[in-house]
């Protein structure tokens, strides 16, 4: 069987866990086969937990975070026989395939939207701490907002600065409470279970949000502008299926973006009204233009800066 | 500053000051009663996790928030029988009670609602709405006092007032009533109670049962009120700064009311302040993120002094072997 | 009421802690089968788990060892009368100290670099627990507020300083340069096969050290006599000459140094690296430990090792049986925590009344004691 | 109570009969055990209504214990309990309380940061509401203070008043409650001997007025002026009842002890040599910053006892703190041995022990004892750091268990185990183990606050003696007492403290106890001798 392993978050994290944990029971429900999973509890699990699986004869084993590279890079080796992929990081390996997002290209088109949507010109974001990721999701989403407007006005907020960051919705809600209060009427939240405070406390305050990672729409419709997607769940899902076999197995870098669907943005029929046609034009305007290479959106973890 | 920033920032301590004062107030009980409690963030999260789960179930705030009640109490009371009855030592129950609840609500979530822990969204109903008090619409308009009666007097949830309330309930019961001076008398001298002809374990467990019940509107608050539903951990080391609370304001009712807007103020504070500059310089969020306690240690060391709690607080009450 | 004596010491420390141990896992037995699995399995794999092969010994140990220095800073700490929340922020920022050392000397040797580190790692968390042991005893300000408060400042201190200085450049995750092989601390495994893969290393022994350090501070010095005195009755300490300000801040220093040697563990000896939050709560746990070990070095050990049992026999739980998850384990754990430590005394009357059956001499008095009560 | 469960060795007794009045309490066959204790064995105890009662017995007899299960608060063993005839099984307090038993413990059963009000309605408050409790209590207080002459003020908080006003809260507590019959447990411990008359004066009004009063105390003098009938224990057992106009104090403190005890001091001339410990314009301030010793000078030199006299709460407690290093002088100079005692850092007693002083406190429990820790743990405290006790760093436990053993030999301390926590030990062996570890190390200059409190008449002979022998060996000893008897037998001159101030100075020999009391009461000493 094949084994997911969540990273510390946990498998139902309102994230990229949690989109892992999708794709695979979509794979689940497809196949009809089954997988093993597990939830860490600390760092020191995870080259106990890649082993224990690979020494199960589990392959391929699929995770998903940005700490991984260590645990994996030890452990890669010892297990030549089983196909490991990992998201959001990149590890060198014969056997390893490593799968990483343009999360700054998907965000850098909700910044446009947003920044069109916006009435008041001032546009927000609330992340979950500050970590190299988050600002990722930050810059992207900045340079799109200027991008659609060059006068918007930006207010980035990060929930906290321990482990809670990621589950604190009440001081997520607070930090869009005070963006609104400060001009705000668009805020993207990339900040786990946290953002739901966000998605609560603009539809309370009658304005919008932006969610992040899965579609989000469905949870507050007609407030919800939109969600920037990753789709790690079909990151999972395909890996799942192609990575059991050597013969479909890609080992190397896989570059989801959003000329592979891996990142966007989300129209369902919870934000159509939302968003008018020519929003929607713009944003595949410059979509089409980032897939074509006219527009570079910066990176901001290729250099740990923001060009604003 | 203009009036309308200064009333949203305002407006915000109150909203975050509440569930600290209702937790802080809870511990007072306790505390008052000589029973140390580092649970209180275990009770409130319990009560957090049941009224969000009662809520979207039933669809109803107040039944949510008798559950959240409901639960805390119990988990008091479990707390109570070590720490009185056992007589087992006050921090470890605290810390179990912690753990307790943080491994239960998520567990019991998970096992109910499938959605790791989180209670669904509640709808309509099933989460106090702020209310609107009596002319705030009309008054509106009048400058200076018509905002302030209209953004930050007016348009709370209910137990937000229940909560300020409780500020001078707990003052009146303390200092004049009978409970209150048994209350007092048995944190400070047990024997001197038991003497009396009073029962000492009886009256710890009135105030276990008080710390309980308030801890379970904090827990609700979260859960159906500020938020909409329970989230894993969510209320997010609050217990712990409220027991900071207490001591701040040595154990007393008015004094912890201002000690939590403090605290509530300077996390309205260091919101806002995100991304601020000085001297051109964008000060790392961090820093900001820290100064609401830095800024407690400072206050304390600064002002406040030294901070003697309830003589017997911490050691269960024997009389004999 | 029916007479009672103290049961004796053996059945004290021994019968009556496995007593309550039993019940938290009778407890936790049915938070198991409330999931519909079988308790009696579950028991076996945590114990198989945790001692039933070398690696899962070589793991339990290795969560001991944070256990064994945050559980000894709180009880140095306690014999002062000192309540140190702290132990979990003062290790965080112990990090900085111990991944300082080993980046600098990962280029020559461990045995450089180890002891090096580990007086940067305790000067560091020392300095954390210094200060709110400064205001204390200057200010008056409460070591239980203030140590929670700089258990958040060093949450943000440590957010800055991994993301913003010690994070390369080029990298995503937040954590530091990785440590080269000089810089780090041996693993057991490198000596002895048994442990497997499992991250137990040298610190271990430094664990031990401070076990036994801490032993001869408490009971065999002059310090950890007037330690023991301020914390018994701060006025007798007073008329004793010893200086309780000097007393706290000096405590609270050893305690937060303590702490602090879990950097070395984690940092040098399984991550390599400074990563975010690599305490993971340790400090919180070592009160239980402390707690439950009765500030004792010979119980912290213990009680370290049931910590460190749980978390590896949990884990190993949760491989064997995917219906239980992690929160579970958590579950559990509280349960040892709450019936061994805060409700440790649920059978004790029972136990005297037991014993005192046994007793003949006792007997004989209570069967005296009971038919002249019924008689009056 | 029954003829035939007397006991044979008895000597016959006032209770033999019942008395007019009738038996208020009647205890039979008492028996109480701690763990391996046996605090009471088969004690009976009959006290006639209307008379006060006093029980004596050695530091450990049992008294406390056997008083703590009338009142309700240890539940004994086995035995009977009669009030008014009736068999009562008392189970707690509150019981106690409504069979019109109170009682006021040796250690005050008072909140300290609660007013003086509070604690007497605590318990007995009429409703839920505090205000008409109190405003009832007001009044009754008022009635009662007027009938017995017992002034308290009645919103003083309890910590700021002086023990002997606390006393007088817990007698009016008692009172309040509608005692009959009133138990008090060595209630004269820390009281002045003005104070003790006050309280004497209640207790015959009381009686007066048909109340019932059970004394217990170590001093033979108040027995005998007071008490109708008196009890003797020893280890838990009741050795005798007699009427007190009956006997005698040697005769009693023969009872208790089992030994003749010699009532009084002897001691030779005093031969002062240079002064070893001068006290210059001292002032000094207590925790809450009032000013406790105002411009207080004195001296002490080598092989003479200077006496300090004065009612409790007259700045005695902080001028021994302060002379001890304990407590920072505001202004002034301590010169002990030709140096001034430095003021730099909190660990000031390390310096003063250093230039040759040694302080046994006036509270053994709060100061001169860690009640948790060991006996031979005890018999180090303040001198931890000498080298006797380890080279360098470390604690040579041997050493000090070998100086423990010494202590209790030489000091005869009972039990001699110096394993067992000091908590465990009687006040009077407490008091010896603090005096044993203070005076073997023979400092220059000994400061005593209290030496003989709550210590039964055995144990004051012995420490009496030791004090004697340590001036006549040349040692400079500063004494604070309340008790007038003490400093007037012990002293070679007397010193009268009043309000932070020295009020005058007194020859032994020569002094009155009525000019002591004048000068204790802030009338100065050529005053006094006028009047
Ligand atoms: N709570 C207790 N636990 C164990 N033993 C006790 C307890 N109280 C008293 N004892 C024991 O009972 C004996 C009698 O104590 P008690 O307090 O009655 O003496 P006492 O006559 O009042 O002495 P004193 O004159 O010192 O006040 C003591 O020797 C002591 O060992
Ligand atoms: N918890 C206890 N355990 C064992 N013995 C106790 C305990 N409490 C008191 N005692 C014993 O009870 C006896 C008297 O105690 P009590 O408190 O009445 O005496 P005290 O005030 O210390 O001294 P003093 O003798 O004259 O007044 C002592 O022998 C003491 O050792
Ligand atoms: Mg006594
Ligand atoms: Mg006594």
């Amino acid at each position: 069987d094949p084994a997911v392993i969540y990273d510390l978050g946990g498998k139902f994290d309102k994230s990229f866990n949690e989109a892992a944990y999708n794709g695979a029971e979509a794979w689940k429900a497809e196949t009809g086969g089954s997988f093993l999973d597990l939830e860490l509890q600390n760092d020191a699990q995870r080259e106990q937990a890649l082993r224990r699986f690979a020494g199960q004869g589990a392959n391929p084993i699929v995770m998903a975070g940005f700490s991984w590279t260590a645990a994996l890079t030890a452990v890669a080796s010892e297990f030549p026989d089983t196909n490991f992929v990992v998201i959001d990081t990149v590890v060198e390996a014969p056997n390893v395939q490593s799968i990483i997002f343009d999360e700054h290209t998907g965000s850098y088109l909700v910044g446009v939207l947003a920044a069109l949507k916006s009435e008041t010109g001032t546009v927000g974001f609330v992340g979950g701490m500050d970590v190299p990721l988050i600002h990722k999701f930050y810059c992207g989403y900045a340079q799109g907002a200027k991008a659609a407007n060059p006068d918007v006005k930006l207010i980035e907020n990060y929930t906290g600065t321990t482990p809670a960051a990621w589950n604190d919705p009440v001081t997520a809600g607070e930090l869009a409470k005070a963006g609104v209060d400060a001009g705000a009427d668009v805020i993207f939240a990339a900040a786990g279970g946290s953002g739901l405070g966000v998605l609560q406390a603009m539809k309370d305050a009658g304005k919008f949000s932006i969610g992040v990672d899965s579609n989000q729409n469905y949870l507050q419709p007609g407030s919800v502008l939109t969600s920037m997607v990753k789709r790690v769940d079909v990151a999972v899902k395909n890996a799942l299926t192609e990575a059991a076999d050597d013969a479909t197995f890609k080992p190397g870098l896989t570059v989801l973006g959003l000329a592979q669907d891996g990142v966007g943005y989300s129209v369902d029929d919870n934000n159509k009204a939302l968003l008018t046609p020519e929003m929607i034009a713009a944003a595949e305007d410059y979509k089409a233009k980032i897939i074509a290479g006219e527009i570079t959106v910066h990176d901001y973890t290729t250099d740990s800066t923001c060009p604003l | 500053m203009d009036l309308a920033a200064i009333l949203s920032i305002l407006d915000a301590t109150i909203r975050l000051s509440t569930p600290l004062l209702l937790a802080c107030l809870a511990g007072l009980y306790s505390e008052r009663a000589g029973l140390f409690d580092i649970g209180l963030e275990g009770k409130m999260l319990a009560a957090a996790f049941a009224a969000g789960a009662v809520a979207a179930i039933t669809g109803s705030a107040w039944i949510g928030l008798a559950a959240g009640m409901a639960v805390s109490l119990s988990t008091a009371l479990l707390q109570g029988v070590a720490a009185i009855t056992l007589k087992g030592n006050q921090l470890i129950a605290g810390v179990a009670i912690n753990m307790l609840a943080a491994g239960m609500t998520t567990f019991l979530g998970q096992t109910w609602f499938s959605q790791g822990g989180r209670t669904p969204p509640l709808g309509e109903g099933g989460r106090f709405v702020p209310i609107t008090l009596p002319f705030a619409n009309e008054l509106a308009g009048i400058p200076i006092i018509g905002p302030i009666y209209y953004e930050l007097i007016s348009g709370h949830y209910i137990l937000v007032y229940i909560a300020f309330l409780m500020v001078a309930v707990t003052a009146y019961v303390l200092y004049r009533t009978r409970f209150g001076l048994r209350l007092r008398a048995v944190g400070e001298s047990p024997k001197a109670v038991d003497t009396a002809g009073i029962s000492v374990v009886k009256l710890r467990y009135q105030a276990v049962i008080i710390t309980g019940l308030l801890c379970g509107i904090a827990g609700a608050y979260f859960s159906i009120a500020q938020g909409s539903g329970f989230g894993n951990n969510m209320t997010a080391g609050k217990g712990y700064i409220a027991l900071a609370a207490l001591i701040f304001a040595k154990w007393k009712p008015v004094p912890a009311m201002f000690t939590c807007l403090l605290f509530g103020f300077l996390d309205a504070l260091q919101i806002r302040l995100q991304g601020a500059r000085l001297g051109g310089v964008e000060i790392p969020v961090q820093a900001i993120q820290a100064l609401p306690y830095v800024l407690t240690v400072i206050l304390l060391a600064g002002f406040i002094g030294k901070a003697v709690g309830p003589k017997a607080g911490g050691v269960a009450y024997t009389k004999e072997r | 009421m029916s007479a009672r004596r103290p049961i004796p010491r053996w059945a004290d420390v021994a019968l009556l802690p496995a007593i309550n141990l039993l019940l938290a896992l009778i407890v936790s037995g049915l938070v198991v089968l409330f999931v519909g699995e079988n308790p009696f399995h579950a028991i076996q794999v945590i114990i198989y788990g945790a001692f039933g092969y070398g690696e899962g010994v070589g793991y339990t140990l290795y969560y001991a060892t944070n256990f064994i220095f945050t559980g000894l800073a709180v009880a140095v700490a306690a014999h002062a009368g000192l309540f140190n929340i702290g132990g979990d922020g003062q290790a965080y920022v112990a990090g900085l100290g111990a991944v300082v050392v080993a980046l600098a000397l990962d280029q020559t040797h461990w045995l450089l670099a180890m002891p090096l580190a580990v007086i940067a790692a305790g000067a560091v968390g020392g300095f954390w627990a210094f200060v709110p042991g400064w205001l204390q005893a200057k200010r008056g300000s409460h070591v239980v507020i203030t140590t929670i408060m700089f258990n958040f400042i060093a949450a943000a201190l440590m957010v800055y300083m991994v993301n913003r200085v010690l994070k390369p450049a080029s990298t995503m995750a937040p954590e530091s340069a990785t440590i080269a092989v000089g810089g780090r601390v041996p693993q057991l495994r490198e000596f002895m096969g048994f442990f497997g893969y499992s991250p137990v290393n040298l610190s271990i022994v430094i664990a031990i050290a401070a076990l036994i350090g801490v032993y001869i501070l408490v009971w065999h010095t002059k310090f950890g006599y007037a330690m023991r005195v301020l914390g018994q009755n701060p006025t007798a300490s007073r008329y004793a000459g010893i200086s309780n300000s000097r007393m706290i801040m000096i405590t609270m220093t050893i305690s937060g140094a303590l702490a602090g040697m879990v950097a070395i563990n984690e940092v040098m000896g399984v991550q390599n690296r400074l990563v975010l939050d690599f305490v993971a709560g340790a400090g919180f746990v070592g009160i239980a430990v402390a707690l439950m070990g009765r500030n004792h070095p010979i119980g912290i050990a213990l009680a370290a090792v049931l910590f460190g049992a749980l978390y590896q026999g949990g884990q190993e739980l949760q491989f064997v049986i995917p219906g239980i998850t992690r929160e579970m384990i958590v579950v559990i754990q509280a349960l040892v925590i709450l019936f061994t430590g805060a409700m440790e005394g649920l059978f004790r009357p029972s136990l005297e009344r037991a014993f005192m059956l046994f007793s003949p001499e006792q007997k004989a008095a209570a069967v005296a004691a009971s038919t002249t009560k019924t008689e009056s | 109570m029954s003829e035939d469960h007397m006991n044979p060795q008895r000597p016959e007794t006032a209770a033999a009969s019942a008395p007019a009045n009738g038996w208020a309490i009647e205890l039979e066959k008492i028996n109480k055990r701690f763990g391996a204790v046996h605090a009471n064995k088969d004690i009976d105890l009959s006290v006639a209504r209307g008379t006060i009662h006093g029980i004596v017995g050695e530091n450990g007899a049992g008294k406390s214990t056997l008083m703590s299960i009338l009142y309700g608060f240890y539940t004994a063993d086995s035995g009977t309990i009669r009030v008014n005839g009736q068999v009562q099984a008392i189970t707690d307090s509150s019981h106690a309380l409504s069979l019109g038993i109170g009682m006021v413990h040796q250690h005050f059963m008072l909140v300290d940061n609660f007013s003086v009000l509070e604690n007497i309605v605590l318990g007995a408050e009429d409703s839920g509401f505090l205000k008409p409790s109190l405003d009832r209590a007001r009044k009754e207080l008022e009635r009662l203070e007027h009938e017995y002459d017992l002034e308290v003020d009645p919103d003083a908080i309890i910590e700021d008043i002086s023990v002997g006003q606390q006393q007088r809260v817990e007698i009016l507590k008692a009172l309040y409650r509608g005692a009959e019959t009133l138990i008090l447990d060595e209630p004269t411990g820390v009281l002045t001997p003005k104070e003790a008359d006050d309280l004497f004066r209640v207790l015959r009004t009381l009686r007066e007025q048909g109340k019932t009063v059970i004394l217990i105390t170590h001093k033979l003098r108040e027995i005998m002026a007071i008490t109708d009938n008196v009890s003797v224990m020893r280890q838990g057992q009741m050795v005798a009842t007699v009427k007190t106009s009956e006997t005698s104090p040697e005769q009693l403190a023969e009872l208790m002890v089992g030994r003749r005890v010699l009532l009084r001091v002897e001691k030779g001339e005093a031969k002062p040599g240079k002064t070893l410990l001068e006290v210059q314009n001292l002032v000094v301030k207590d925790d809450m910053g009032i000013t406790r010793v105002k411009d207080v000078s004195l001296s002490v030199r080598a092989g003479e006892i200077v006496g300090i006299a004065g009612v409790s709460g007259n700045g005695q407690t902080e001028l021994l703190e302060a002379v001890s290093g304990m407590r920072d002088q505001k202004s002034g100079n301590v010169i002990l041995n030709g140096n001034a005692l430095s003021l730099k850092g909190d660990d000031g007693a390390a310096r003063a022990r250093a230039a040759g002083l040694a302080h046994v406190p006036e509270d053994r429990q709060r100061m001169g004892l860690v009640t948790n820790f060991s006996e031979w743990e005890n018999a180090i405290l303040g001198y931890q750091n000498s080298p006797d006790y380890g080279q360098g760093p470390f604690l040579d436990i041997s050493a000090a268990k070998k100086r423990a053993a010494e202590h209790v030999k030489l000091f005869d301390v009972r039990p001699a185990n110096i394993n067992l926590k000091t908590s465990l030990f009687s006040g009077g062996n407490q008091q010896k183990i603090v005096l044993a570890r203070e005076m073997e190390r023979d400092p220059d200059v000994l400061v005593i606050g209290q030496p003989t409190r709550g210590v039964d008449i055995g144990a004051i002979e012995f420490i009496h003696n030791e004090i004697i022998k340590m001036r006549d060996e040349g040692k400079a000893i500063l004494l604070v007492s309340v008790e007038l008897d003490e400093i007037r037998s012990l002293a070679d001159r007397i010193i009268v403290m009043f309000d932070g101030v020295i009020v005058g100075e007194a020859d032994p020999a020569t002094a009155t106890e009525g000019e002591l009391g004048l000068m204790m009461a802030g009338i100065h000493h050529n005053e006094a001798a006028k009047s």
